[in-house]
């Protein structure tokens, strides 16, 4: 199929469509309301299902019943949005179903503003509503990669029995690029959903899907064997992208979506300056790509490793987990809805190096995140 | 424990024996050792049911197997409702309070709240044959003096559509508690027997403070009590009856 | 190609999203790599409204950037605004139906295209935009002219008018902005 | 079973063969029964899919013979929604109290009704929060005393009583409404055949359909259920008429 210009929340909606998510729910918001218009005109065109409720706490729990048919389910929103889906995601992760939740994010804490941020990366990876669960959270930095993402969550999702967060910021929704859609979409074999989805009980046993457990013990075990599902993912899901990573760098970089397209450009200029960085990109953000990351962080030639977020630090602490003080973990961010230019990361890693090799300790970068 | 036989134990000529109070008195505490002390002691069968509607922690039902064991049967709801955080009255509890044969207990949740309950299976009650018997911890806030106590009982007689026939004298500080707690306790609920005249049926207070106490200075029967509802990191060895 | 950035900017309304999005369009035709950047925020309502593409041979990185090798500027704010962020060296299209001032930076070269003239002249003031698309074409040559009608045929419909319209509009921009280059490299 | 004796009681089949954690004088047991009773008569049950609320009727799933979801509180009709949009073809009820669905769930009430979602919700009303422990609902009568109006409800500060069939009523998109109650056989008859109609207009796809079944609390109300089936009929009965107060066949109800 040839390639086609579009604007990222339009390539995830068809990608969504695609993937066979065809039943879609959403609640508007700003900057990611494009998802929902688009899915306005092809759900019909595809026979799918497409309905604006009265609330994203409302859409949450639409996508749960949705979800206890057995059918894949897709609903999009913005950081204050996916704030009050929250009780739906838990119950869900609870009960064991499947479905593909996108946040396109924005500045806050808040209301915010509606620019681009990364600040959501906490409330994706580490729980954001209530109990011991976690989502698997993928992270595309390029429009081609939200749509490739967007049909992998699919398939993830119910490979799991398990929500399924993709996170971009803003500019991941509002630009647009060049995609491409696979021609025959084809993925692998899932084990059948007719040993939980809610089909009625004929010819068999009712069945409750549920997350209430009285008894501490099952519920306990209901707790395990979501754990055990987190282990698998961590084992077989983790992914990332390295780039321009050599003997040479002496910094590597660690950032994701948006945001390392930004450190690609700089570790280019800086490239052509005779200074050699590289760049560690988790895709999966949870399962974080910790094995991988510490392998190339505790290089013998690197010295640094930065983390750049459009946060005020907040995947930092999992850079840190990783590396577990095997190397100097600094930070660089702005926040805000403010993206940092490729000239303000350059400085950072020249400053980093300076301190490093050069003279006296100037201003520390930790401490230049308040104003970069 | 030593001197053991020189406390008058508490007697009582009624099957049915209601214990409520305000909050955080101790009664299922008070109700959970009065069961074991009554099936230790007695050749009755003794039956205890949790009638706590109010309160998921700390309730009567966590002592069943405890007490099961020194042959007390609890009425308490089946399979995983044991943990709900449901106001649920099983059936049973009605079919005992009309045949108590032997003595049945009922744990009542706290306060007035809890003893609405009583109210909504009045019904089942005889006229008469049965001890209505208050908590009291004076070390709690609501009734640390007299007119607070008297509030609370009429608020509880109140709910319940029951009279008063017994003060059990509770005041404690859980760990903190000394013989002089107990003492000042005791003299608060003289005080509340007077003037509501309703007699004090007996003291309860943990062995060990009771052990450091002179039995002279407490004129009512005692109950000793072994502490059996704990925190779960108080539960470092299997707790018996005794 | 190296990479090349241009910014469009102007009210809304002037098809400045869609200026962009054609050149973006033709650069996909082309096998080049394109990202198209909308400014979104409180720019949308009123004031500028702009968006910035990105035509490249080599994988684009940041698409976020302090400044552009040129810009196509629709109105005075935008031409207050943008102007600065023009790298040395670079391109400056200055729509001069509607701004009636010229830059004083001397390292950029710089382009009046009388867009909305032009475009009322061909019939139809909507393909200002395409005036302007067509000038930066001729002063840059990042694509083929053939390539770019091809696209507008195919994304603002084939209704005669229209299209007549447009091509006629492209073509003099064109001129315009081969002139203005050649102008330029004589001084 | 010989000639002589017939079968005049038995457990519907809708229903599974467990005792129920209910109160005695608690009317869920009834309500439960009727609606199982109407998934036999319609031959629904194993089409069927309940949504219980969080509430005393939080273990409805034990209870009735037929798949569940047990959803957060007050969301039952969000889950109904995205469950029906997605199996037109199966049958979907949700099971409220009043604490559910008058108050934290009276969005997901009022837009799934107004966007007519063709399923059935079976309300019932028993101006009380039972399963934490009677505290004041948005159903609590004027004056009624709870644990957090101990004084008696002050409308003044809490508001009036809301009468939920007759709010939806009020909205435009075509539904059926009606309010029931379950204090005498007469009742209960009544009581049977509206919700059998309910899910007779669901099975018809034809609009959203919500009976409130009025329900007595004898626990939290501190009552004998002889007692509280009279409370009821003295004070709930007038402030919540019985009655149909919406139909689809006609624009206005009654």
């Amino acid at each position: 199929m040839a390639k086609v210009l579009m604007k990222g929340n339009e390539a995830i909606a068809e990608a969504a469509i695609r993937a066979g998510a065809n039943n879609y729910f959403c609640y508007p918001i700003t900057p990611q309301t494009e998802v929902a218009e688009y899915l306005a005109k092809r759900m019909p065109e595809v026979g799918g299902v497409f309905l604006q409720a009265e609330s994203e706490v409302a859409v949450g729990n639409i996508v749960f019943g949705a979800a206890s048919t057995g059918k894949r389910v897709f609903t999009t929103s913005s950081s204050p949005g996916i704030s009050l889906m929250q009780e739906a995601i838990s119950y869900m992760a609870g009960a064991q179903l499947p479905c593909v939740i996108l946040n396109i994010m924005r500045g806050g804490p808040g209301l915010g503003g509606i620019l681009p941020a990364q600040s959501d990366y906490f409330q994706a990876t580490k729980g954001g509503g209530h109990g011991d669960y976690r989502l698997l959270v993928l992270a595309p930095s390029t429009i081609q990669e939200a749509v490739d993402l967007t049909m992998l969550a699919c398939h993830l999702a119910d490979k799991y029995r398990n929500p399924v967060m993709i996170i971009g910021d803003g500019m991941i929704g509002q630009m647009m690029e060049p995609v491409e859609f696979p021609e025959n979409y084809t993925e692998p074999e899932l084990p059948t959903k007719d040993t939980w989805a809610a089909t009625g009980a004929k010819g068999r046993k009712p069945r409750v899907i549920k997350s209430l457990f009285l008894d501490p013990y099952k519920l306990e075990d209901n707790s395990v064997v979501l754990y055990n599902k987190y282990q698998q993912m961590k084992k077989d899901e983790v992914r990332f992208e390295l780039y321009k990573t050599s003997t040479k760098n002496k910094v590597l970089i660690v950032s994701y979506g948006t945001m390392a397209r930004i450190c690609q450009t700089v570790i280019d200029e800086l490239e052509e300056e005779g200074v050699s960085v590289g760049l560690f990109r988790p895709i999966t953000v949870y399962p974080f790509p910790e094995a991988a990351l510490e392998k190339e962080a505790t290089r013998k030639n690197i010295d640094t490793v930065l983390t750049v977020e459009m946060s005020m630090g907040q995947m930092v602490e999992d850079v840190e987990r990783a590396i577990a003080r095997r190397r100097p973990v600094e930070f660089f961010g702005r926040t805000g809805g403010i993206v940092p230019t490729p000239d303000e990361v350059k400085k950072q890693i020249k400053e980093l190096i300076k301190k490093k090799h050069g003279a006296k300790t100037r201003q520390s970068t930790t401490k230049s995140k308040k104003k970069g | 424990m030593s001197g053991k036989t020189r406390f008058t134990p508490p007697q009582f000529s009624n099957k049915i024996l209601i214990i409520v109070g305000g909050f955080g008195s101790g009664k299922s505490e008070v109700s959970v050792n009065l069961a074991a002390y009554l099936a230790r002691t007695s050749s009755e069968a003794v039956t205890i049911a949790d009638l706590d509607v109010i309160n998921p922690y700390f309730r009567s039902r966590e002592a069943a197997s405890q007490l099961a064991s020194l042959g007390v049967k609890s009425l308490i709801p089946g399979g995983e409702n044991v943990h709900a955080d449901l106001p649920i009255v099983i059936p049973e509890v009605k079919g005992a309070i009309e045949e108590p044969g032997g003595t049945l207990i009922l744990d009542v949740g706290g306060d007035d709240l809890g003893a609405r309950v009583l109210s909504s299976l009045r019904d089942a009650f005889p006229a008469t044959g049965y001890d209505l018997l208050l908590t009291h911890n004076a070390n709690r806030p609501f009734t640390s003096d007299l007119e607070g106590t008297l509030k609370v009982m009429s608020e509880i007689e109140g709910a319940s559509r029951m009279k008063f026939t017994g003060i059990i004298c509770n005041t404690h500080l859980m760990k903190d508690t000394t013989s002089e707690v107990v003492l000042t306790g005791l003299k608060q609920s003289r005080e509340v027997s007077a003037t509501a005249n309703v007699p004090i049926v007996f003291l309860s207070a943990v062995t060990e403070v009771l052990e450091t106490m002179d039995p002279e200075l407490i004129d009512c029967p005692i109950l000793p009590l072994n502490r059996s509802l704990l925190k779960p990191w108080e539960r470092q060895a299997p707790t018996g009856g005794n | 190609m190296p990479q090349y950035e241009v910014l469009w900017a102007g009210f809304g309304g002037q098809g400045i999203m869609v200026a962009g999005q054609l050149l973006a369009y033709t650069g996909i035709k082309e096998g080049k790599n394109v990202v198209w950047i909308p400014s979104y925020g409180p720019e949308m309502r009123g004031g500028t409204a702009y968006c910035t593409v990105v035509v490249s041979d080599k994988r684009i990185g940041s698409p976020i950037m302090s400044q552009v090798k040129a810009a196509c500027v629709f109105n005075r704010p935008s031409f207050d605004k943008f102007c600065p962020k023009i790298k040395p060296g670079g391109l400056l299209l200055v729509n001069s139906s509607l701004i009636n001032t010229t830059t004083d930076r001397t390292d950029i070269t710089e382009i009046l295209v009388p867009a909305n003239k032009m475009a009322i002249e061909a019939g139809n003031v909507r393909a200002a935009n395409i005036a302007m698309l067509g000038a930066f074409v001729g002063a840059t040559g990042i694509i083929d002219p053939k390539n770019l009608e091809a696209v507008i045929h195919e994304k603002l419909g084939a209704k005669k008018a229209v299209l007549g319209t447009n091509l006629k509009v492209l073509a003099q921009g064109l001129e315009i902005g081969k002139k203005g280059i050649r102008q330029r490299q004589k001084a | 079973m010989s000639e002589q004796t017939k079968t005049i009681f038995s457990r519907p089949e809708g229903l599974q063969e467990t005792v129920t954690h209910y109160c005695p004088g608690c009317t869920h047991g009834v309500i439960h029964r009727l609606v199982a009773e109407v998934f036999d008569e319609l031959d629904i049950r194993e089409r069927t899919v309940g949504v219980a609320p969080v509430g005393c009727s939080v273990l409805a799933y034990n209870y009735f013979n037929c798949d569940f979801l047990e959803a957060p509180h007050g969301r039952a009709p969000a889950l109904a929604t995205g469950f029906k949009r997605l199996r037109p073809d199966m049958i979907v009820f949700t099971y409220q109290g009043d604490g559910d669905l008058a108050s934290i769930g009276m969005a997901e009430i009022v837009h799934a009704a107004n966007r007519g979602e063709k399923f059935t919700t079976i309300f019932v009303n028993n101006a009380i929060y039972g399963m934490t422990g009677g505290q004041m609902a948005p159903t609590t009568l004027s004056g009624q005393i709870t644990t957090t109006c101990p004084a008696g409800r002050d409308v003044s500060q809490t508001g009036e009583p809301i009468r939920v069939s007759e709010m939806l009523a009020t909205l435009n998109t075509p539904a059926y409404l009606e309010r029931v109650s379950v204090d005498s056989p007469m009742q209960i008859i009544k009581a049977k055949k509206a919700i059998k109609k309910a899910f007779q207009y669901q099975v018809e796809g034809k609009c959203f359909s919500l009976v409130e079944v009025l329900s007595t609390c004898p626990t939290n109300w501190g009552k004998t259920p002889a007692e509280s089936t009279q409370w009821l009929r003295d004070n709930m009965m007038p402030y919540f008429p019985l009655g149909l107060c919406k139909s689809p066949d006609s624009k206005e109800g009654n």
